[in-house]
């Protein structure tokens, strides 16, 4: 998509919006072109540019409310519309902080080159497709058509496959060809979910597809075309095949970012779509579906998790399985107290976000200071790495949604909507999902408490360290600052109470 | 906004920084992690005293945050928290003296220092929430913050332990976490303000039985209540500061405590009593004293006696909590820190034991009396106070109790109260005889210095236990515990 | 049945061999052909529901998602093409045990 | 505060004087002063007694405590610091140069202090701590020598005393709930608050342990012989006489009646008194003669403490004949038991041994209620009370004065059998105490006049009253020589082991040991369960496996397009 360069007058005074999208898909052919001379410096002024334009946009809507902005000045339904409200700002900023850590990690595990990745030269791969990772996610949480989404989804999930190829072993790259597969199948359904929208409904813009209701009778197959492609772009539960190879063999950043964000990009379009674009078009059941897929993922993804013989496979298979909570906000969203389910589902994915980050991190790390990352040989390990695994105490505390975790918080939220709207089913799922999330996030800390063996560690550099401690106060300290995360959230919150659904009868 | 604002925070903090900053302090900084612990042990003493002024002049400091959307993390300091926090603090400067000494050589102390003064933070928070949501928030961090203490030693067993000990401290937690959801839900912001909340919402009483006992029973594993207590013998391998620690004041107090709170704060002791629910925790409690203490006769080594000693006694202020009455509340409020004076002597002196002559079983202890002459001075002085004989404080709780009972008409209580005296008496005495009248069958290693053991050893079971005998010998004396109980039962009761 | 109707239902027939193509197979390059397939079939389907302007005109919008249908359905296969020739390379470089013991590691 | 500080400081002194000398004993270095000092701790109780200075409140010890004497407290202090006087020198002396003697004098004294205290409590919480204090304090002095004998005399005791405690302590409650105060001397159980009979019984029961009513009175036949003889006086002369006071200061005596718990209670009573001379006269060990001696004569007083219940009319007229009983029995007992510690170390000299004789067989004369003596007097007093209850306890108790008698005569002629080998002389300083209570108990003959709370009564010399009071004796002498003619040797006589009645009851349950067996604290689920579990569990990671083919995704993608369009569909 070429971007023409001309600025039109713009309501806001500067379009930050432009630029959160834009910066770092420039940044990214410049860095490829840099290659390994002077590599450092423009990455850091980069990534530190994308995070500044972010908060100058958050400060933006914080202020001024939701802001707009037509890309070449054409309006729908051709041309195409950045839309940025409290939801959007608030996976961008998710996306800028855990982005911003692990690229610092990334910037390390590379450099140091060895099992990692093969060419010493991973650095110089990494980070174009990191910025291309991005802008595609950027674009995503900012565009505001159907068919926008689509092409930064594909942008996302191209630029993902590479970053898990960098990892240049011969399963990687296999893992990364059935992701990439898995995901073009699932674009391929939502384009052709896309098309059928286009057929009816005659316009593709979220808004006018908002105020289009009540939609013509073929919405409906439409609508669950487009989440069947998402649920697989999502891995929920039967389609997560491809997911725990893919970020279990990828180098640890990597696997950071894939579990954190890009599984996260395309639940939040299935969000858009299920309470923006289409709202109470699916019945209850159907969010009763989703919710069941939830409570399967929950369940298959924790017994899978106990019983990973691999820390980063035990971490992959628990991203299965939170995902599973993100699902389960569907039924509660129509019932009373909605508006608060709703926050709370992005509270949560914004604190798992964080977690599984520092989780990944700190796997890694323990990875390259043991030479392997089985668990059971970890015995007398865990007392020589003090950081790392208390990062992995601190991050698993996150995952168990113990206090003080924003986790904690937003399961506190769900549990009360599910309680006010009848449901107390879902709350019984979300408490057996933490009790099985402290089974496998002790199954790694216990080995901490083991009495030091004398197996010889490789140094981890003090940066990964502290990348991964970082990220898991983080995650920690969201449950204390929730409160400014929900005033933000409710600048251009979908009025959930008109959803029209008829909530449990 | 005066300063007496920021006093609940800075008490909790007082712990919790110092508990960082040892993290990040390297292992061998023994100098700076010390003065560090006994800088945040004193200063919080300090603070307690300071409000404790506050709350007698009537003037309850508090300290609100923001949390979720109309709840709020509320740190509020009445006479009922600061009875528990003061115990805390007392104890907890105490027990860090005594495991400077006890874990000299042992390695990654660091840690457990860290985890400690974090221990101790979530404990004093327990004491000091406001509401029901900063109950639960503290409460889970005390389990997390527990299990590397339990697990430190890192062997087979204290894993093993650790593992049975999350078994039931996590589902506690979720039950406990369930209750206070669905209270939230049905009543909205739950304070602790003698139950008006929940008289004002006046639901039937169907859900509210059932929202009690899920709260009881996750409360109740902490409180190690009979079904829920197996937890706790097993936790015995845990080093014996955290064992006085964990036992006597933080984990199976704050289980406790979180039941006086359910039953006085968030329901009231009339509506407790309406519902019907009193009735059936009392004769689950009554039943936890005699099972605890028969299973104590039943044990041979001396720190799983002591911790079954522990299931009986903590019950009894449940048992306390439950009777309708003026008495039975000051005798459940008082066993509280009667309870911790007492057990926390015991564990001191058996770690004394265990860790100066490695002697873990009891019929090992011929003739300690000799050998350890102060030792088991303090230990004898516990036990006849774990046994209610005057003028130890163990009596004022049971006298107590019983006249709470007969003010409810409840003499089967008495009855409890004989039997439990009868069983700890079968499982006191014949350690006291076999310590005083007995010579040893092996000869123990002849004492190096001057004292028997490390003064820091030995010190504070004699604080503890000299706490304990003034507790009891001088309880209607202002400054003791129990008028600090009276004073919480006349404002519960007015 | 209208023409579009026939182009629409071609499309979908064309979708569901793609995708069983691409579950049965279990040869790489025989996936990568199945999801052209479904991709044809999908862009068929997009087109004929471009048939609808009013005047007669054929509405350019899908045709335009179809384009970059069709470029981004290019650059993956590129991509996937370059992943099956790397494992290609691969699989001859370490015809010996290695390759297994990679695959039981990966486990 | 100061005012009430210096009444307190008087009865603070009392009690804590000895406790303190103790703790001295306890620290090596203070050893050698304390030991100095313990014999005359008992010297502040006995100013106390005499001085008895003005009730004093301590708002601050225990539960508010008060110290109170009234003219019973008076006089049992009285008695009893004598004793404990008398005993401590004894001890000096009888324990001089024995290894352990600073343990035994820090539970002796420990023991004192807890005496002394609970006669002078003025409210029921200081009664019972100092009640309890005493109780175990005892225990180190009963099993002092550390043989099996003493132990398993130890483990009898402290079982019954932790029984008894534990009753005390309910009825106790009870009493104090009833009277809604503390208060001890000096309440008035008004009509509607006087404690029920399970209240009334409680408290009996407690206080007959410590009293040694029978059936609880095992534990003293066991108790005497192994405790060091001073140990024993006091323990027969002071310490059961707590019960006794117990009972005194609790029951509703004189207010109101409980006839089936009279009964009862006077039931043992004679029980006691006669079957305690019966088992008395057939030992062979002085000391459990003795023992068998304070069981009939406590057995005497349980009869009065009976007919009190029975009657609350007659309570005023048996309270000072009951208190006088006791006084003589304590000086009696005591210096027969100080006696036969002598016995056993006669010493050469002719003129010793005499001495030694009179000083035996004086005391005995008291028990047995012989004319002129403080028993006489003690033995009118009781009976001039008891008729208005019923005319036969009068006869009964004459009765009971054969039995003494008898008593006494066995135990005058085992302790002089005992003193036949030894060469070794008794110190000075164990005769002044014997001699001291031996006064003591010549001055009580003579009659106690202005004492308060004891009976205004002087040896009478009518000849109907000596012949009441003699022929008991004469009856007695006759029986007990009669007896030796029958059975001359010694081995035939028939035997009964002391505590009889416990070592019938104990017998069966001997090899009860307490489950001590490892607990296994939580049962491990039984191997069938497991089994099934771990194999379902492993079969999960393969089904896995099949999971991630992508044969299988493509199935779970059809189905849900279906179920998606169908459900949304409609």
């Amino acid at each position: 998509m070429a971007r023409r360069e001309r600025t039109r007058p713009v309501p806001a005074d500067a379009p930050w919006i432009v630029w959160t999208v834009v910066l770092p898909l420039l940044a990214a052919p410049v860095a490829f072109v840099l290659g390994r001379r002077g590599l450092a410096p423009f990455a850091a002024a980069s990534s530190l540019g994308v995070a500044a334009s972010v908060a100058a946009l958050a400060w933006q809507v914080a202020a001024q409310g939701v802001q707009r902005h037509r890309l070449g000045g054409w309006g729908a339904p051709l041309g195409i519309e950045l839309h940025a409200d409290g939801l959007s700002v608030l996976m961008l900023v998710m996306t800028a902080v855990t982005g911003v850590v692990v690229s610092l990690h990334a910037h390390g595990t590379f450099g140091l080159g060895g099992h990692e990745t093969r060419e010493p030269s991973g650095r110089a791969r990494f980070w174009p497709l990191w910025l291309f990772l991005w802008g595609g996610l950027n674009a995503v949480f900012l565009s505001a058509d159907l068919f926008n989404l689509f092409v930064s989804l594909e942008l996302v999930t191209l630029s993902a496959v590479a970053l898990v190829a960098l990892a240049a072993t011969r399963v990687a790259v296999a893992a990364a060809l059935q992701y990439l597969l898995a995901a073009m199948l699932g674009s391929l359904l939502y384009l052709l979910g896309v098309a059928l929208v286009y057929a009816t409904e005659g316009t593709l813009s979220l808004d006018e597809l908002a105020r289009g209701a009540p939609h013509a009778s073929v919405a409906p197959p439409a609508l669950a075309l487009l989440t069947i492609g998402l649920a697989l772009k999502t891995a929920l539960f039967p389609l997560h095949f491809w997911l725990p190879p893919a970020h279990a063999n990828a180098p640890t950043p990597v696997s950071a970012l894939l579990s954190g964000l890009v599984v996260k990009a395309s639940f939040y379009v299935l969000w858009r779509l299920w309470f923006q674009a289409f709202p109470g078009v699916a019945p209850f059941e159907a969010s009763m579906l989703l919710a069941v897929l939830g409570t399967g993922a929950i369940v298959w993804g924790s017994v899978q998790a106990l019983q990973a013989t691999r820390l980063k496979s035990l971490v992959a298979y628990s991203t299965v399985a939170q995902l599973g909570y993100l699902f389960l906000v569907f039924p509660l969203v129509g019932g009373p107290g909605g508006l608060a389910a709703w926050q709370a589902c992005a509270v949560f994915a914004v604190s798992h976000a964080f977690a599984k980050a520092a989780f990944f991190m700190a796997a890694g790390n323990i990875r390259l200071a043991a030479g392997h990352d089985r668990i059971a040989d970890l015995d007398g390990i865990g007392a020589r790495l003090p950081r790392s695994f208390f990062a992995v105490g601190l991050a698993s505390v996150a995952l168990m949604g113990l206090p003080p975790s924003g986790t904690f918080v937003a399961k506190w939220m769900m549990m009360r909507a599910a309680l006010e709207s009848g449901q107390a089913w879902l709350m019984v799922v979300m408490l057996l999902g933490g009790l099985f999330s402290a089974g496998y996030c002790f199954r790694v800390l216990a080995r901490a408490f083991t009495p030091p063996t004398d197996t010889p560690l490789q140094p981890v550099p003090g940066s990964l360290d502290a990348a991964a401690l970082a990220l898991a106060v983080i995650a920690l300290a969201t449950g204390l600052f929730v409160a400014p995360a929900l005033d933000l959230l409710a600048i251009g919150a979908p009025d959930v109470a008109g959803l029209g659904q008829d909530g449990p009868r | 906004m005066n300063w007496t604002y920021w006093l609940p925070l800075l008490v909790v903090l007082t712990s919790l920084v110092p508990g960082v900053i040892i993290f990040a302090l390297p292992e061998g900084r023994v100098v700076t992690r010390t003065v560090l612990n006994l800088t945040g042990a004193v200063l919080k003493i300090a603070l307690v005293w300071l409000m404790m002024r506050e709350v007698y002049a009537e003037r309850n400091p508090e300290f609100r945050m923001p949390l979720v959307q109309d709840v709020d993390l509320l740190l509020r300091a009445d006479a009922l928290a600061l009875l528990f926090v003061s115990l805390s603090a007392f104890l907890w400067l105490l027990t860090t003296i005594y495991a400077i000494a006890y874990l000299e050589r042992s390695p990654n102390r660091g840690r457990f220092f860290g985890f400690f003064s974090i221990c101790v933070s979530a404990t004093v928070g327990i004491g000091l929430a406001g509401n029901l949501l900063t109950f639960v928030f503290f409460y889970e961090l005390l389990t997390l913050s527990t299990y590397p203490l339990v697990v430190h030693r890192g062997t087979e067993a204290s894993l093993q332990a650790g593992r049975v000990y999350l078994r039931y401290t996590i589902a506690g937690g979720a039950l406990l976490l369930t209750g206070a959801v669905w209270l939230q839900a049905a009543v909205g912001p739950v304070l602790f303000d003698g139950g008006d909340t929940l008289a004002r919402a006046d639901l039937d009483a169907a859900p509210l039985v059932a929202i009690f006992v899920l709260l009881v029973a996750g409360l109740g594993v902490k409180a190690a209540l009979v079904p829920l207590h197996s937890w706790l013998p097993v936790a015995m391998v845990a080093p014996a500061p955290v064992s006085a620690l964990l036992h006597a004041v933080a984990v199976v107090k704050a289980g406790a405590f979180g039941i006086v709170r359910v039953v006085y704060d968030v329901y009231g002791i009339r509506l407790t009593d309406a519902i019907g629910v009193a009735g059936p925790l009392a004769v689950l409690a009554s039943i936890t004293i005699l099972y605890g203490s028969v299973q104590a006769l039943r044990q041979t080594d001396l720190k799983k006696r002591l911790a079954y000693s522990t299931v009986s006694q903590v019950s009894y202020i449940t048992l306390g909590v439950t009777i309708l009455g003026a008495s039975a509340t000051i005798g459940g409020i008082v066993h509280l820190v009667h309870q911790g004076l007492m057990k926390i002597t015991l564990f001191f002196c058996a770690g004394n034991i265990a860790e100066t002559l490695q002697v873990h079983r009891i019929d090992e202890l011929d003739g300690m009396g000799a050998r350890m002459p102060w030792t088991m001075a303090a230990f004898t002085i516990a036990a006849f106070g774990m046994m209610g004989v005057p003028p130890m404080a163990g009596f004022v709780t049971k006298w107590y109790l019983g006249l709470g009972a007969l003010e409810a008409s409840q003499p089967w209580v008495i009855g409890v109260l004989v039997g439990s005296t009868l069983l700890n008496a079968a499982y006191f005495l014949p350690i006291l005889h076999r310590a005083w009248f007995r010579r040893p069958v092996t000869p123990f290693p002849v004492r190096r210095g001057r004292l028997e053991t490390h003064w820091a050893l030995l010190m504070p079971p004699l604080v503890t236990a000299a706490a304990a005998l003034f507790a009891g010998l001088f309880a209607s004396a202002p400054p003791s515990p129990l008028e600090w109980a009276r004073l919480i039962a006349e404002r519960a009761y007015e | 049945m209208t023409l579009t109707l026939w182009y629409a239902l071609t499309g979908v027939a064309l979708l569901v061999v793609g995708v069983y193509g691409l579950v049965s197979r279990v040869h790489v390059l025989r996936q990568i052909m199945a999801v052209n397939i479904v991709g044809a079939g999908v862009f068929l389907v997009l087109v004929a529901g471009a048939h609808r302007r009013p005047s007669g005109a054929i509405d350019p919008v899908p045709h335009a998602m179809v384009l970059t249908g069709i470029v981004v359905a290019v650059s993956a296969t590129a991509v996937a093409l370059a992943f099956a020739r790397r494992l290609r390379a691969d699989a001859d470089e370490r015809t010996d045990g290695a390759a297994r013991e990679d695959e039981a590691r990966a486990g | 505060m100061i005012s009430d500080a210096l009444t307190a400081l008087p009865w603070i002194a009392a009690v804590s004087w000895p406790m303190l000398v103790a703790m001295g004993l306890a620290s090596s270095r203070a050893r050698g002063v304390a030991l100095a000092l313990a014999p005359w701790a008992a010297l502040p109780a006995l100013v106390l007694a005499v001085a008895a200075p003005a009730p004093a409140d301590l708002p601050w010890l225990l539960l508010g405590a008060r110290f109170e004497l009234d003219d019973i407290g008076r006089v049992f202090l009285m008695f009893t610091a004598t004793l404990w006087l008398s005993a401590g020198v004894y001890a000096r002396q009888y324990l001089d140069g024995a290894p352990a003697a600073h343990r035994f004098f820090a539970f002796f004294l420990v023991a004192m202090a807890g005496n002394v205290g609970l006669i002078a409590a003025g409210d029921a919480v200081l009664f019972y701590t100092c009640f309890a204090l005493m109780s175990f304090a005892s225990y180190g002095v009963i099993v002092h020598t550390g043989d099996r004998e003493a132990l398993h005399a130890g483990r009898v005791y402290i079982t019954l005393v932790i029984v008894g405690e534990l009753l005390i302590f309910a009825g106790l409650l009870s009493w104090a709930g009833f009277t809604g105060g503390t208060r001890l001397i000096g309440w008035t159980a008004t009509a509607a608050q006087i404690p029920g009979p399970l209240v009334t019984g409680l408290l009996l029961v407690g206080f007959g342990i410590k009293a040694g009513a029978v059936p609880l009175h095992v534990w003293l036949p066991l108790a005497h012989p192994v405790a060091p003889t001073p140990a024993s006086a006091v323990l027969s002369g002071a310490m059961i006489k707590a019960g006794l006071l117990g009972w005194i200061r609790f029951l509703p005596l004189g207010e109101a009646a409980s006839p089936d718990l009279a009964f009862w209670c006077m039931a043992g009573g004679l029980g006691a008194a006669f079957g305690g001379a019966v088992a008395g006269v057939l030992q062979d060990n002085p000391k459990v003669t003795l023992a068998y001696s304070s069981i009939s004569q406590m057995g005497l007083m349980t009869v009065a403490i009976g007919a009190g219940l029975a009657a609350p009319e007659a309570w005023p007229l048996l309270l000072p004949a009951v208190v006088l009983y006791a006084t003589h029995h304590a000086l009696a007992k005591g210096a027969l038991f100080l006696g036969a510690g002598i016995a056993q170390h006669p010493g050469r000299s002719a003129g010793a041994r005499r001495a030694m004789t009179a000083g035996l067989v004086l005391p005995a004369l008291a028990i047995a209620g012989a004319p002129f003596t403080s028993g006489a007097l003690a033995k009118l007093a009781l009976k001039d009370a008891l008729p208005p209850v019923g005319g036969a306890l009068a006869l009964l108790l004459s009765i009971a004065a054969i039995g003494s008698t008898l008593l006494m005569v066995r135990f005058v002629s085992l302790a002089l059998a005992s003193g036949v080998g030894s060469r070794s002389g008794a110190r000075a300083g164990m005769w002044i105490p014997w001699a001291l209570l031996t006064t003591a108990g010549a001055v009580l003959a003579l009659g106690p006049r202005g004492i308060a709370g004891l009976p205004e009564m002087a040896p009478s010399l009518e000849p109907g009253v000596i012949w009441s009071l003699s022929w008991p004796v004469a009856a007695g002498l006759v029986l007990y020589w009669t007896a030796r003619r029958l059975w001359p040797r010694a081995r035939s006589e028939p035997r009964v082991p002391p505590g009889d009645v416990l070592w019938v009851a104990t017998r069966p349950f001997a090899t009860f040991r307490v489950p001590v067996a490892g607990a296994r604290t939580s049962p491990a689920l039984p191997g069938a369960v497991m089994e099934p579990l771990a194999r379902a569990w492993s079969e999960l990671t393969s089904l896995e496996k099949g999971l991630t083919r992508w044969y299988t995704t493509g199935l779970a993608l059809l189905l849900l397009l279906v179920a998606l369009t169908m459900v949304v569909g409609r």
